[in-house]
């Protein structure tokens, strides 16, 4: 098996090779992939769009059609991810509860049944009785925390200006939730953000995309058109693109920080959304 | 030309809206499926009735000309296809609320999601008409596949997790293929790379891209050698999902080398290989016998239709690449009536399934008795997959049997009489099981499945025969057209 | 002879070679996390193929200077690299995490029904017999 | 000069893919392919794709090798291969 895999490596190196010999010059730029279509895109992404940054404007305009199922594809992993390994709602349920005295860091063990204890603010509920803490991590966790989305919220704006857009932003602001997951415990993120508000707001990213696309038919224009804004608010035609690739970001950041928010926390709880890391 | 739009976008926002309801604590995510379906079946239906009277149209998405943005090309097969596909997926999905309910409680409006994503999916690479726009929607489809397939029996994961890396694989295969492509062309749209291929037919590169891509598709379509996740993944997957994902997916890849072979592959470059067409046609030689071999082990009904539909995969591919125009139009036809057949008798396995709980041979005594409307559906698609007029199975192996003989590959046509005639053995095993072996077991559920689940069945065994009988026009104003360039 | 061309395929050969390292990893390796890992490495050698077609000598990156911005319609498409493979590779990023998250899900089902990650190992346990030491399930 | 660090860039790439195939933990092929992607995003970033490189960064070796952990501290680090 392993030598039958070698041979037909070998075999396809020696096909790749030889076509490889057939390619233009590495980095030329008289290139067919140089000349035939991207020139467009390079020489009217400005008077199109009003957008600098020609993968921004190739991304969400030009191309906005593949975005959009590309955002899709995200939402579909999301909700792939949740029908696999989501655990039943009553499996969720621990048969025994920890919690944790604050101060001295002494942890109290009850089973199903018991009354809860009163002192909520000094006890804290932990996933399991060995949960390490460390006052440093958490301190400076705590505090990347909000610069991490300030910076999230940048990279959407500036997209048209500087690399960076839908995607970028949308990992960013998750990565700042999954910091929070990962430096407390999964319990502290479900606590500031619902597992359904996650699924509610991955929707209505791709909504947003899809309908701002779905808008221009009710306009008389075409599918991905943003056209209709010149319509709607009175602005011109590339005014009208700029601020349509604005939105559709939007919705692209909205559904990727919540996917991937999402499939971190049934990857790394087995689907329990209970204990995380 | 909005309603192919339609067609591929009102299932995305029928997904969307599932979510919402499933979150929003409503139950009425099987009706917004259906009515997403039923809106998508409409839509092509107009799309295609337009292509039929105006010819073949291109959509220009957000308005871009047609090299620079993304364009559907929508032609009478195209738009056909789409409208099977949605017709399918909603009959499929239209008596399974119960069953869906029940076995997956608590995730039930992901099922529906993750279902019209798929359907979605499907439909989208059949119009469009961008290279790179194709593989964002297999991975679409693929990521939904999975995701369905592994929630059924224990075998099911290590099937769907086979079936990711090898289908993973043979995207990036096709992707890498279309980057030769761009690398020598600098373009993306299929019509704009059609005109710019024949020029460099002869070159390595480019020889090297088409068979890149053709091993991609031919990986995702499970031609042989490239089956090994074929069976497993339809063979384990919950009843619903395979009545999609087994006569979808298949066939769309069909579709798609159909529609690459026809106006991609330059005839310049067949004709300086003379070796891949042949290469082609033997594997799929190989992938009908080894089909109809493997179909004759099997103990259990679906997986005995797994292999059958492996050994279809071979009928389409050599078909394909045999070259000549009857081989052509049987592919062509093929697709259509395979696609039906298998959803018909997929469907009837469903419903056997929920009553019996189980497709093994020995579970299946005496149904001509319990489920007679049930059974009747399963032998109107046993008939049509043996080949018997008027079903559509008939016509469409004709014409390949032609093409074979008009090519002169005698092993191709030998093949397809042997699958036939194993074909007849394998259902009339089942339905002597059937027919002739009485089940005394007691506490035995009686009588035939619900009405909702048999309409869509008749609905989809009445569309056989008349798609047989249709054969005529489907030819004059689907295939002839079609192949006009070719002469 | 001159070797100044095939110096110049000597990346591509370089790309091919890591693709090929990942379709290895994922024919032979059994580990079911190595497999994914292996499609990631495949995935992203590929990526790397299409950001180099878009590469161009002397040119900058797709962001149009101010002065471009400004100056109407002169701009010169050979002094900026081509956007459009950075477009299509953008698209088959977020692809492969959306395949990993699916795979990596997948993997842990496996793990839960048959407390291990070895392919062979699963196989031995759906035929039927005990397999090795590693296959105690976990409820 | 940006053609030599091309170069080192891609034979590190080279020496990363193949150890994160070899090496027998699974903890350390993460974190190895995690390395493989930030090696891919700088050698992205040399080529001037800016926009790939950063998404690279963000998604390929951040949340990729974040999800690898997650999965790999739920199940097991040992292989057999």
């Amino acid at each position: 098996m392993r030598t039958l895999t070698l041979v037909a490596l070998t075999l396809t190196a020696a096909f790749l090779f030889r076509a490889a010999l057939d390619f233009p010059a590495w980095g030329d730029p008289a290139s067919p992939a140089g000349l035939h279509v991207s020139r467009f895109f390079i020489e009217r992404s400005y008077d199109d769009a009003r957008t600098p940054n020609l993968v921004t404007a190739t991304l969400a305009d030009y191309r906005s059609y593949d975005t959009m199922f590309e955002t899709v594809v995200v939402f579909c992993a999301a909700l792939a991810c949740f029908f696999i390994i989501r655990a039943a709602r009553e499996a969720c349920v621990a048969n025994v509860f920890h919690y944790r005295h604050a101060p001295t860091g002494l942890v109290l063990t009850l089973r199903r049944g018991c009354p809860l204890p009163r002192l909520r603010g000094r006890f804290e509920q932990i996933d399991s009785e060995w949960t390490p803490r460390s006052v440093i991590l958490e301190t400076v966790s705590r505090g990347m925390i909000p610069f991490l989305q300030l910076f999230a919220i940048y990279v959407l704006a500036h997209g048209h200006y500087s690399p960076g857009g839908g995607f970028q932003a949308g990992v960013i602001f998750g990565a700042s939730y999954i910091l929070l997951a990962v430096s407390h415990d999964l319990r502290t993120l479900t606590d500031h953000v619902a597992e359904r508000t996650m699924h509610l707001l991955a929707a209505a990213g791709v909504s947003l995309y899809v309908g701002i696309g779905a808008l221009a038919l009710w306009a008389g224009m075409q599918f991905m058109d943003y056209g209709w804004m010149t319509l709607a608010f009175g602005m011109d035609g590339p005014g009208a693109h700029s601020l349509g690739i604005l939105l559709v970001e939007l919705g692209v950041a909205l559904t990727v920080c919540a996917s991937l928010t999402t499939i971190f926390k049934l990857v790394s709880s087995e689907g329990t959304i209970m204990e995380g890391l | 030309m909005h309603a192919a739009l339609v067609a591929v976008i009102a299932p995305l926002f029928g997904a969307f809206f599932c979510v919402f309801s499933g979150w929003a604590g409503g139950k009425r995510e099987h009706w917004i499926a259906l009515t997403a379906l039923a809106l998508s079946a409409t839509a092509a239906l107009d799309a295609l009735l337009r292509v039929l009277k105006g010819g073949p149209q291109t959509y220009l998405l957000g308005n871009w000309p047609a090299p620079f943005g993304i364009a559907y090309t929508l032609d009478p097969l195209a738009c056909a296809l789409v409208f099977l596909i949605a017709a399918g997926a909603l009959l499929n999905l239209w008596g399974a609320r119960r069953e869906i309910a029940h076995r997956y409680p608590e995730k039930d409006h992901t099922f529906y999601a993750l279902y019209l994503l798929a359907a979605a999916g499907h439909m989208g690479m059949v119009v469009t008409g961008d290279v790179f726009n194709f593989y964002v929607l297999i991975e679409i489809t693929a990521l939904s596949c999975y995701a369905l397939i592994s929630m059924g029996s224990e075998r099911s994961e290590l099937a769907s997790l086979n079936y990711l890396l090898l289908g993973a694989a043979g995207a990036s295969l096709y992707l890498l293929g279309v980057g030769f492509l761009y690398i020598k062309t600098g373009t993306l749209n299929l019509p704009d790379m059609a005109a710019i291929l024949p020029a460099m037919a002869t070159a390595p590169a480019v020889g090297a891209a088409l068979a890149l891509i053709l091993l991609g598709v031919a990986v995702k379509m499970g031609l042989f050698p490239f089956h090994g996740w074929l069976p497993g993944a339809y063979g384990e997957a919950p009843a619903v999902a395979a009545g999609l994902v087994a006569p979808m997916t298949t066939k769309v890849m069909a579709y798609v080398l159909v529609r690459f072979q026809v106006s991609l592959f330059p005839p310049e470059f067949l004709r300086a290989a003379p070796a891949l067409p042949q290469i082609m046609v033997w594997l799929s030689v190989a992938a009908i016998l080894l089909g109809a071999v493997m179909a004759l082990y099997q103990k259990n009904l679906r997986r005995m239709l797994c292999f059958i539909v492996l050994a279809e995969v071979g009928y389409m591919a050599g078909g394909l690449f045999l070259g000549n125009r009857d081989a052509l139009t049987g592919t062509v036809l093929h697709i259509y009536a395979d696609l039906a057949m298998t959803l018909c008798v997929f469907m009837a396995a469903a419903n056997i399934e929920r009553r019996r709980g189980s497709l093994a041979f020995e579970k299946l005594r005496g149904l001509f008795g319990t489920m007679p409307w049930t059974m009747a559906g399963l032998t109107a698609g046993a008939l049509s997959m043996i080949g018997v007029p008027p079903f559509c199975g008939f016509f469409s192996k004709w014409y390949l049997i032609k093409g074979g003989m008009a090519a002169g590959h005698w092993p191709f046509v030998a093949a397809l009489v042997l699958s036939s005639l194993v074909n007849v053995l394998l259902f009339f095993r089942v339905f002597e099981i059937a027919f002739f072996e009485k089940d005394e077991r007691p506490g035995l559920v009686a009588g035939d499945v619900s009405a909702a689940r048999l309409v869509p069945l008749a609905a989809v065994a009445l569309s056989l025969p008349l798609l047989g009988l249709a054969t005529g026009q489907i030819v004059e104003r689907v295939v002839v057209p079609l192949l006009a360039p070719l002469t | 002879m001159d070797f100044a061309p095939l110096l110049g395929k000597a990346n591509f050969w370089a790309y091919f070679f890591i693709m090929l390292t990942g379709l290895y990893g994922m024919a032979v390796k059994r580990n079911l996390v190595k497999k994914i890992i292996g499609l990631g490495i495949f995935q992203t050698a590929i990526m790397l193929f299409y950001v180099s077609i878009g590469s161009k000598e002397g040119a900058t990156i797709p962001i149009l200077t101010a002065a471009d911005a400004a100056g109407r319609g002169g701009i010169d498409a050979a002094a900026y690299i081509n956007p459009l493979p950075h477009v299509l590779m953008l698209t088959a990023i977020v692809v492969s995490v959306a395949t990993l998250g699916v795979a990596l899900a997948l993997t842990l089902r496996l793990w839960r029904r048959y407390g291990t990650l070895e392919e062979d190992e699963i196989l031995a346990r759906l035929r039927g017999d005990p397999g090795g030491e590693a296959c105690t399930p976990r409820s | 000069m940006i053609q030599e660090i091309n170069a080192a860039i891609l034979l590190l790439l080279m020496v990363c893919a193949v150890a994160a195939l070899q090496v027998r933990d699974l903890m350390g092929a993460a974190i190895l392919f995690g390395a493989y992607s930030f090696l891919m995003c700088l050698q992205w970033v040399s080529l001037g794709a800016v926009d790939v490189g950063f998404t690279e960064a963000t998604i390929g070796a951040g949340v990729s090798s974040a999800l690898f952990f997650a999965a790999i501290f739920r199940t097991t680090r040992r292989t057999k291969d």
